[in-house]
């Protein structure tokens, strides 16, 4: 789960970290208000859970409020990088002296949590350190292991930062760390965090991002008001239980597997065929999730023909076979359906494939599924 | 003769009494597994296709000198049995559940490896060793005795391989699922030092996919090995995913995507598939 | 910080374990009301920070409503062990199947903690652990180490308890574990816990005990409303900042240091001395917190000397040498006080003192201290 | 020549520019311990009584060599200066603040034990090896260089027993604090283990208190000691303290009081004084 700019703001403001002063704002009328209400020269953000909203115009500064309504009008009619706009983030313009970056992610090679500081900010870090990697201090931990402030301000020690100034981004930094672990946080990036001109130290922006799998423990999140960040097809199939991801294809996917659907995009490619969405079951195959799951797929409309890949192991190939009998049964009546189905209760499944008029394959072979459909389509080009 | 799994492991099921346990348990069974006990807090002296269930590992592994676990436990509960047949002295753990929380997922790999336990998972198929017995999920039928050891992020792919590898007359001495989660408890490099060793394999298939680093890291072990890899990379031509940050782009650098993993393997000597089928071809060249 | 019952079961609540059905009263008119509400026969419970209540009169049963306002009345005229009852606790009576022990405390032999189960439960369980150890379950935990269910089903293996229950208990035992940690508790008693004839297991007491020095980190104790637990002078003396103890002589006793002060106890007693109290500076000794804590002693009234046993470590001579003086110059005028001061600045501090009208002692003698009280004692006695 | 204070010891103070650290290490200083460096985040380039002040720890021991530390921090940051002063490498960390949290206590006395580390405190007056130095917050004008050893669980009676072993001419080899908190780095079995070893020390005095079972814990050592051990317990006639509950009960069993410290000590083979004057009179017989 991804926060919006101004949710992973209140995020910081809860762990203690400072952020600009900002209203939220959700129509063009509330702008002014909002600019009366930070009282000096603004900037109008974008709330889109996309990154390179500044370089799409998703950003604007306004010095008085009627400028700051015109441009919360025009920007509540943008659509930016696919996402229409539906919040403003109205925050004061700051006078920035420095700029620096902090950031926290999961090093999945390792399994430890990586701290990283740079004492440069903002677009380019990523530049930076490729040019400079002396400039990126790097603390991995274990988790049973913690980081404390005294190892943060070890590591700063040389780089520039002194006095209050050393200790009170010590602080930030193990108040984020704290955070990322109480949290089940995957990401926590402060980028730049802003050292003002007026002497405070503000985080400019906020990428936050929860571990899913741990939100039932973290009520805080799990309450939040939940971001548009999705598609709402990708949102249903999260509903449903299923991962999905909208390709711009006409062959409808399901694969009982990650490994598996991304090897079967791989040789349908291969073969010029273009899949419209990468729709993937897990392990907890139902006759309804599969049923539900072709509704899905069949959804966007322009399907040329589905293909279903599965495996029975942790899955039930009965369960499947249902489903998809029922799909066929109501609304999925029409479309050409390729079923591959082997592992455990396969002759139980074939039978009810068999019975749904379904096009099935009783081997392992992907590949001649995808031959198969290729058959298939050509047959139906030609009428 | 195989890894991991062999005729010395004694096995029980955690988690033995739930739905989707007490079905893979017959499944294990008829296999032939050794599952000599299993576990549900609470549900001791009743049984599951004839194993008896008891409240906690540790008395099965005084009762029966039990080596090996398969757990089936729901994702927020898996660390805790994970770290429950650790302290009993298990070595062999096999993490099956999905949608594990990777804060849980790193504390478990933090104290496997700390503790010399092999964890496969989470989000794993387990591991067979064909013709011996199956820990895991993965359909029997899909998998045959031979000389091939496999290594696989995904479950599924790991039967497709196989499928490969039976048409072709080869089989598998062990077919293994280091898990699909980011974290997981063992590496490939570790299962291909295993499969190095072991009298009974004599080339290791790689099935890897897209993200992460765990093919890279490989390529240490590949250039030191004394059998023929074979490296497969599912996902050439899937959607990138999601950016972790400027954060994860910069630990990640280069490595994650299909170029960065078959450039690398094929340089540290791994033979390359880019379909599936293609592997028994490389086999016989190698072999 | 040591919570009465109804606080401690309000806890036990808060971390998921169950209590009896109860309401707390102020007074004997909302007693019926409380029954009503209950719905059953009741225990009123005075609510005193002290054990031995139930022997001292201060449990009592009520079958109807009327009883229940008559038992009230009774209770709040009742003094127990030296506490007026303030509160009462009425709570559903019981029908009990079985009784159990569990524990938690500090073992500061080995820096652990250690969680304690016994399958019975009740007053009578020191007894029991005595005559029957093997019924004592007993696990020590490193702070680094945690407590987990799983270790709680293996040790109560072959006690007796099976299926759900056995399940239930370890679940409550490794919640109080986990809130002993995270809540900064020195004790966590249940005792006993209860399993009902209905099924339920309830917590039928509840003792609870916070670190003080860890209450600026544990919001939720530091909000409770403050227990009246100590003589009104002890909490004083918390205000002032200083530890105290009343006790029931007539000489009042000023040391800079626990072991120093027990000494001075055991020195004094040794000679015919009675002190009204023992009161211990530590070691933030300020001229405000010596005069502070003379005003305290001399409250007591009846006191006929005072003694301050002062070394000059961490702790400044000087500041408290000027203490001594304020306090002889405003309120402190006619009673004997008797200064042994030795350490740091101790010059200084003599010649504030001489000029306070003190009897000094310049050695590190306690002994001697003593032998000047005796003598000015006996002085003033023969007149 | 002394035990844990010595002519090698090259201190720090962290917390040197607070109001109590500055001046107590003015007190040092003029006592002629060694103090190389302080620590005071954020405060690097200052110097407190002519000692340069850094920003941490490691600075001070990768500069200077340190080996010791004292610590005046508030109690709530306690923790994580011993843990900075353990992390750098430093094996001798004497803790001064009263009113540590005791879970707090009980962390670093883990990693302290774990790592070979000797903390003294919380809540102890340091250690003093007179002529040579001073780590803490004793008046130095209480103690002579000299041949007895002692332990105290109590800053102040330590000054107290000094006193009379000046008086009569003995003098200390090393007076240690353990600390009084309920929970301390070490014990004072551990503190009579060094003084055994000692080449300087002929006799140890114990100044025990009420309370716990420190003393009770040190009759093993004391009985397989070479050297002489007098034992002293304050708060014979005290009033009983707060009782733990059952629990406490349970474990304390009947250690804590006056008597049991007296009984086990004596059984031991230590000399019991019950007034701390008595201390020398028994030095003359068994010297």
């Amino acid at each position: 789960m991804r926060l919006l700019e101004y949710q992973g703001k209140d995020f910081l403001k809860l762990i203690g970290i400072d952020v600009p002063e900002g209203v939220v704002i959700s129509a063009p009328s509330e702008a002014s208000g909002a600019f009366e209400r930070i009282g000096k020269k603004v900037v109008l953000k974008a709330q889109v859970p996309i990154g390179g909203r500044g370089k799409a115009g998703g950003i604007k500064p306004a010095d008085d409020p009627k400028t700051a309504q015109e441009v919360a009008s025009e920007l509540f009619g943008k659509e930016i990088r696919g996402f229409k706009v539906k919040k403003l983030l109205v925050e004061e313009a700051l006078d920035i002296a420095r700029e620096i970056y902090m950031g926290i992610t999961i090093d999945t090679r390792s399994g430890k949590r990586t701290f990283m500081f740079c004492d440069a900010g903002g677009m380019d870090i990523e530049e930076i350190v490729k040019l400079f990697p002396e400039r990126l201090v790097r603390i991995d931990k274990y988790p049973s292991e913690a980081l404390r402030e005294y190892e943060i301000r070890s590591a700063l020690r040389g780089k520039g930062f002194e006095r209050e100034l050393l200790v009170k981004l010590s602080h930030i930094a193990a108040s984020m760390f704290d955070a990322f672990v109480r949290y089940d946080l995957t990401i926590l990036e402060i980028n730049p965090l802003c050292l003002l001109k007026d002497g405070r130290i503000v985080a400019a922006d906020a990428k936050v991002e929860v571990d899913d799998n741990a939100l039932f423990r973290q009520e805080y999140f799990s309450k939040l008001e939940k971001v548009d960040v999705e598609d709402y097809m990708e949102r249903e199939a999260k509903e449903i239980g299923v991962s999905y991801v909208v390709l711009d294809g006409d062959i409808g996917l399901i694969s009982s597997g990650a490994g598996l659907g991304m090897y079967t995009v791989d040789l349908m490619a291969d073969e010029g065929l273009r899949p419209a969405n990468f729709l993937e079951t897990g392990g907890g195959i139902t006759a309804k999730l599969i049923n539900d799951s072709i509704r899905l797929v069949l959804r966007r409309g322009n399907i040329k023909a589905i293909l279903i890949n599965l495996y029975g192991g942790v899955n039930s190939l009965i369960e499947a076979a249902n489903g998809v009998k029922q799909a066929r049964e109501s609304f999925a009546k029409d479309v050409p359906i390729v079923v591959k189905a082997v592992g455990n209760q396969q002759e139980e499944a074939w039978e009810i494939l068999s019975s749904a008029g379904v096009h099935l394959i009783k081997t392992f072979h992907t590949e001649k599924a995808i031959d198969l459909l290729k058959e298939i389509l050509s047959q139906k080009e030609r009428g | 003769m195989a890894i991991l799994l062999t005729y010395e492991t004694r096995a029980i099921v955690q988690g033995i009494t739930g739905r989707v346990g007490s079905i893979q348990t017959r499944w294990m069974l008829e296999y032939g597994t050794k599952i000599l006990a299993g576990v549900t807090p609470g549900r001791k002296g009743e049984t599951v296709y004839g194993v008896p269930v008891f409240d906690d590992v540790k008395e099965t592994v005084e009762r029966f000198g039990v080596n090996a676990t398969v757990i089936f436990a729901p994702p927020f509960a898996a660390k805790d049995a994970v770290f429950e047949a650790i302290d009993a002295g298990i070595k062999l753990v096999v993490v099956i559940p999905e949608h594990v929380p990777i804060a849980d997922a790193m504390e478990m790999r933090e104290v496997a490896r700390k503790r010399g336990v092999v964890m496969l998972g989470p989000t794993t198929p387990g591991v067979i060793s064909p013709g011996v017995g199956k820990l895991g999920i993965m359909p029997g039928n899909m998998f045959k005795p031979g000389k091939v050891g496999v290594i696989s992020r995904s479950g599924t792919l790991s039967y497709e391989v196989s499928g490969y590898l039976n048409d072709e007359g080869f089989g598998e001495s062990s077919v293994v699922g280091i898990g699909a989660d980011p974290v997981t408890g063992v590496d490939i490099a570790d299962i291909l030092e295993m499969f190095d060793r072991d009298n009974d394999t004599e080339a290791v298939v790689i099935v890897g996919e897209i993200g992460g680093s765990r093919e890279e890291d490989a390529s240490a072990v590949i250039r030191r090995m004394r059998k023929p890899v074979i490296a497969f990379i599912a996902g050439r031509l899937a959607p990138p995913g999601k950016r972790m940050g400027h954060a994860g782009a910069i630990i990640q650098g280069e490595t994650g995507s299909a170029d960065s993993k078959l450039r690398v393997l094929e340089d540290a000597g791994a033979k390359i598939a880019f379909k599936l089928s293609e592997i028994p071809k490389i086999l016989r060249k190698v072999l």
